[in-house]
């Protein structure tokens, strides 16, 4: 029996550093395997859409451009993403990851959360069919790293 | 004595009341009774102390086959018998049990809300986990529930409780700070002391259970992983175990061997969070602090190896996602050897601590008897002298190769609770260093097919609050037919609500925080 | 205290009181339906890797002292009422902050029978943080994000 | 020099009484908590934490619940707070001789300091919310366990010095370190204080995870910023009575700065390292050790005294 066990404790603490970080200040690097933001290579996808039937989230829209030539837009929803990569693990041809760095998505409105990835001129045909009669976008408008 | 011996024994207890029988797998005996044999035969197996009721599934064969089944899972040690009741789809009636195993309370609600099987002689037949506005006759778990036909009802406000005389209700509950999830509880009290306590849980219900009708293996396994943010990895190997039985797939032993790990620092976070919160109910913000500062560094393994913190997401059906490298292995090892130290410096400190003592010491103690009268599982039962561990009883996975030994305790209060969960965690130390140590080579996963063949299985998981069970039916397609969840909280509840009574209001806090509670794993 | 906007103090007093309230959020959890891994994450913050008391954060145990709800999981049906219930009894200015992605979306809950939907449809949400769950150090990013809204503000 | 000179309207709403008091007992109350913070390893509030929590709760919305009376449920934190204001006016704060003095003003100033508590046990009544009920019975049930003790305690120093005026007590055992000769009593008086403060492990009355906030679960707004601010200057009172009583009398301002600087370390320590008392406990711990050691102590003195003479 013992008076205060945890004396040791909070006198050691008096002569060290807390043990707090100091983010936002000071930002340590986060581990390589984090997952954190997906991003999608264009070049790589064959549209198998083994991704989108698997996320358990429907956090991915696959868009088709042009079926023949492999022209798709990903449309990517980080507020619905559970950061669980099945749709890595899923992916045979190697064109998904998530980066260690896109974790800090907080947000103030909820628009910010939806990316779409494709090449410029992909984007360009999707945003005139979703938005006709609006013209193209000037470049810039709607970057395809729009959470970064 | 031997599965196989178990079973047989079991055969020959239940011969009177079968209807047929049948051996699934080598570890099961399912039987085939009438309602009416019901009482008897749970009778005759609770005589012969057959192993104890681990679950009750509810199972809708579909609208053409017009069949509902009550199944009534007994497990002793590795060998699981059930007992099967056939019931018409519409109007079936089965006895309760509830005066032979009264831990039977809550799965017999369950029952009856979700599949409208009427249970007769019920205590308490309230609303479980569904809303109190859910309308009458609307059974979810039935193939052909349509979800337009839950459209609220109007419900009358519930009485509010009234302070006269000597009931006075004490409400805790669904938003409190003691609950860091959503449960209503309403202790009456005379004076400080409480003299009866009710329940009410379904705040977290999210339907998981339906929602895996809807998705195919793959997603289930992501969605089962969130029924609970604090076992996640536990839950997730369950679902593999058992689909990889029904898919008949042999899981590489590396692939097992990771499982194994990440579940055991799995472990040491969950009880150091335990510890923390424990402390913080008893009112001892500074062990809070401290046990929560070093579970700090577990959940720094846990990210690095798996790049997530809570859900890590480290299984897929047939394997695991990740490889543990040599670098890995010894950060691991290095972690784990601070945390060690670090527990048995808490464990010196609640076994003690003057003030500490007095909030633990004899509060809420359960003999024996009464934790397996209550049907106790986890470390709850493991304070009580019971020996109750699915990884002693039934190893499954990495297990068999890396054995455990399971950590009991005699005098069953708050303070053996302690002492039990923190001696676990030398012992899932120990664990991971022969692990790390013995990693076995070899692939990560093999390949698992879209569509599962059909049939039924059971896979049972020690979680860090006891064991895990799961019931897997598939009809051959890409999605479950059937995933049933009954996690250890469910089974705890009866035993805690019992010995509140009598108790200081001041201690209800940490007795709750004894059995560990999980909302959402009871609700799903 | 005058409401003329020509009186000298009144900006004075208005500018104390955004500061007041930039650097005293105290806040109030609410799990209307999460899997437990947000709620643990927040209760991360508060230990000393964390510390978010650093930005005066603190939890409170009543929605009559709080200033921020902070709302984890999708909102079931038996827990909607409670949660409205709890937002209608702080006290103004309140914010609410939505924190995991089932909070924001559904995520993995999209389409339950007993999931009435996402926080934002039953409580208007000032700033979202999505993970699931989110690091504790994503949902300080997040405080800070809202904090540095209420200054603009 | 003593403040009476000054015209006694602005001592009692600038300095040493009102504002002043107020802005030191926030201090105090800043300290206290950085102290816990580092104690639990971690770096805990900024400096100008207790005034900004103070300054949102006056500009905060106040929900005065429909139930109540709104009179009481307004009226209560102000005479909570002009007790505590009141007490100090008679203690020699900041090692400053007391504002005024008369004698027996050490029981006044004791009387006036639990007047806190009850009108927090009568706001807890009042609010009639199930928890503001349970902490009201539980912070009045602690007031009985440690006033008798706490009173004792103080009255030790008084029974040195043969006088009941603080000013008094304060010049004539002037350089007495009665810590020494009466060890009990100081113990006795610090806990008595943290009891009073509702500090750890005394906090049963305001359990957050048994009964939410206890009295206060339902002031929002200017009534909880002033329960609040009674708390601080409660706290600047108490340390001061028990540094200049117990701790060789003020000295100068430093010196004595100093010392309660020191007692509010060891009241760190204590709420760092203690466990939550329950209530049955924390009387029984008061009636069962504090008062009848306290008692003892007085008996062995006055024994030595009359041997003495």
């Amino acid at each position: 029996m013992k008076f205060g066990a945890m004396f040791v404790d909070v006198l050691r603490s008096v002569f060290t550093r807390p043990a707090t970080r100091l983010y936002p200040k000071v930002r340590t690097k986060a581990p390589a395997r984090l997952h954190g933001k997906l991003y999608w290579d264009p070049k790589l996808c064959t549209g198998c859409t083994l991704c989108v039937k698997d996320c358990p989230a429907d956090a991915i829209e696959l868009i088709t451009i042009d079926r023949a030539t492999k022209h798709f837009v990903m449309r990517y929803h980080a507020d619905r993403c559970t950061y669980c990569a099945q749709c890595v693990v899923s992916c045979r041809f190697k064109c998904l990851g998530m980066s260690n760095e896109g974790w800090e998505l907080a947000a103030l409105k909820k628009e910010a959360f939806t990316v779409e990835y494709g090449s410029e001129a992909d984007l360009a045909k999707l945003f005139a069919v979703e938005h006709p009669g609006e013209g193209i976008p000037p470049a810039g408008e709607k970057p395809a790293s729009a959470l970064e | 004595m031997t599965t196989e011996s178990l079973l047989q024994q079991a055969e020959s207890l239940l011969a009177t009341m079968s209807r047929g029988s049948t051996r699934p797998e080598t570890n099961r005996l399912d039987v085939v009774i009438e309602s009416s044999g019901l009482v008897p035969a749970v009778s005759a197996l609770k005589n012969a102390r057959w192993g104890y009721l681990t679950a009750l599934t509810g199972l809708d064969l579909g609208v053409e086959a017009g069949v509902v089944e009550a199944l009534y899972h007994f497990c002793s040690d590795a060998a699981v018998t059930t007992l099967r009741v056939r019931l018409p789809r519409i109007g079936g009636s089965v006895p309760s049990i509830y005066q032979l195993i009264p831990a039977v309370g809550f799965y017999e609600r369950e029952l009856a809300e979700m599949y409208g099987v009427t249970v007769t002689g019920m205590p308490d037949d309230s609303r479980l986990f569904l809303p109190d506005d859910w309308p009458v006759g609307v059974y979810p778990l039935l193939k052909d529930f349509d979800p337009q036909s839950a459209q609220p009802v109007k419900v009358p406000p519930p009485p509010r409780g009234s302070s006269t005389g000597e009931r006075f209700i004490i409400p805790i509950g669904p938003q409190h700070p003691a609950l860091k999830e959503p449960g209503h509880f309403e202790f009456t009290v005379d004076g400080e002391i409480v003299t009866a306590a009710r329940m009410r849980l379904g705040y977290v219900h999210r339907g998981i259970e339906k929602a895996v009708e809807q998705r195919n293996w793959i997603q289930s396994l992501y969605l089962l992983e969130r029924v609970c943010g604090i076992c996640s990895h536990t839950h997730s190997v369950a679902y593999c175990l058992g689909v990889e039985q029904l898919a008949q797939v042999e899981v590489p032993p590396r692939a097992q061997a990771i499982r194994e790990l990440i579940a055991g620092l799995e472990r040491i976070h969950s009880h150091l969070l335990w510890l923390g919160v424990a402390a913080h109910e008893a009112g001892f913000d500074t062990l809070f602090m401290y046990s929560w500062r070093d579970r700090e560094t577990v959940m720094d393994l846990l990210e690095t190896v798996s790049g997530n913190r809570v859900n890590y997401s480290a299984n897929i059906l047939g394997g695991v996602k990740i490889d543990i490298t040599a670098e890995f292995a010894e950060a691991i090892r290095r972690g784990i050897d601070y945390l060690e130290e670090r527990s048995r410096h808490y464990l010196d400190i609640v076994t003690t601590d003057t003030m500490f003592l007095q909030r633990t010491r004899g509060i809420g103690a359960m003999t024996r008897e009464q934790a397996e009268h209550f049907g106790v599982l986890g470390p709850l039962a493991r304070a009580s002298g019971i020996l109750r561990d699915v990884r002693v009883e039934a190893p499954y996975g990495a297990y068999t190769r890396f054995p455990i030994s399971a950590v009991t305790a005699q005098a069953g209060d708050l303070e053996a609770r302690f002492v039990v969960r923190l001696k676990e965690l030398f012992v899932t130390c120990n664990a991971i260093r022969t692990i790390l140590d013995n990693l076995p080579p070899g692939e990560l996963a093999v390949k698992v097919p879209r569509r599962i063949p059909a049939g039924e299985t059971i896979s049972r998981v020690e979680a860090p609050r006891g064991e895990l069970f799961y019931f897997i039916r598939s009809t051959g397609g890409d999605k479950p037919d059937r995933v049933k969840v009954r996690t250890p909280s469910l089974c705890n509840w009866t035993s805690v609500l019992h010995q509140a009574i009598g108790c200081q209001l001041a201690d209800v806090p940490l007795l709750l925080a004894g059995m560990d509670p999980c909302f959402s794993c009871n609700d799903r | 205290m005058t409401t003329d906007p020509n009186y000298p103090w009144q900006t004075v007093f208005d500018k104390l009181k955004t500061w007041a309230r930039v650097n005293s959020p105290w806040a109030i959890h609410f799990n209307s339906g999460s899997c437990n891994g947000c709620d643990i994450e927040i209760l991360a913050t508060l230990t000393p890797r964390y510390d978010i008391e650093r930005f005066g954060v603190k939890l409170q145990g009543s929605p009559r002292h709080a200033d921020v709800l902070i709302c984890t999981g999708p909102v079931t049906r038996q827990a909607r009422e409670r949660l409205l219930r709890t937002y209608e009894q702080m006290p103004e200015p309140k914010f609410v902050v939505a924190v995991g992605s089932c909070a924001i979306s559904g995520g993995v809950f999209q389409g339950c029978y007993n999931v009435v939907g996402h926080i934002d449809e039953v409580l208007p949400v000032n700033a979202y943080i999505p993970g699931c769950p989110p690091r504790p150090e994503a949902i300080i990013d997040g405080v800070v994000k809202l904090l540095e809204s209420i200054k603009g503000k | 020099m003593t403040f009476t000179d000054f015209s006694p309207l602005l001592t009692i709403l600038f300095f040493p009484g009102g504002l002043f008091l107020m802005g030191v007992g926030l201090l105090y109350e800043w300290l206290d908590h950085k102290l816990v913070a580092r104690l639990q390893n971690r770096i805990g509030p900024r400096w100008f934490q207790p005034f900004a929590d103070v300054v949102k709760l006056l500009a905060k919305e106040e929900i005065v619940p429909a139930i109540v009376n709104p009179y009481l449920f307004v009226g209560l934190p102000l005479v909570g707070l002009a007790g505590a204001l009141t007490a100090a006016l008679y203690v020699p704060l900041m090692g400053l001789p007391p504002a005024f003095n008369f004698p027996g003003d050490l029981i006044v100033t004791l009387y006036l300091l639990s007047l806190l508590t009850l009108s927090l046990g009568l706001a807890g009544w009042n609010t009639s919310s199930r928890f503001s009920l349970i902490g009201a019975t539980r912070a009045l049930t602690q007031l009985f366990a440690y006033e008798a003790p706490f009173l004792l305690a103080l009255l030790g120093p008084a029974l040195v010095a043969r006088s009941w005026q603080v000013s008094e007590i304060v010049s004539r055992n002037a350089g007495q370190w009665l810590i020494v000769t009466q060890p009990i009593g100081f113990v006795v008086a610090l806990i008595g204080l943290m009891g009073k403060l509702e500090l750890p492990p005394f906090d049963a009355p305001e359990a957050e995870t048994e009964i939410v906030a206890g009295a206060l679960t339902e002031y929002s707004g200017r009534g909880l910023a002033l329960f609040h601010l009674g708390k601080a200057v409660e706290l600047v009172v108490g340390l001061t009575l028990v540094a200049a009583l117990y701790l060789g009398g003020i000295g100068n301002p430093l010196e004595f700065a100093l010392k309660t600087l020191g007692l509010l370390i060891i009241m760190a320590g204590f709420q760092s390292v203690l466990t939550r008392l329950r209530i049955d406990q924390t009387v029984g711990l008061w009636w069962r050790y504090g008062a009848l050691l306290v008692l003892l102590q007085w008996v062995i003195w006055i024994v030595w005294k009359g041997l003495s003479l």
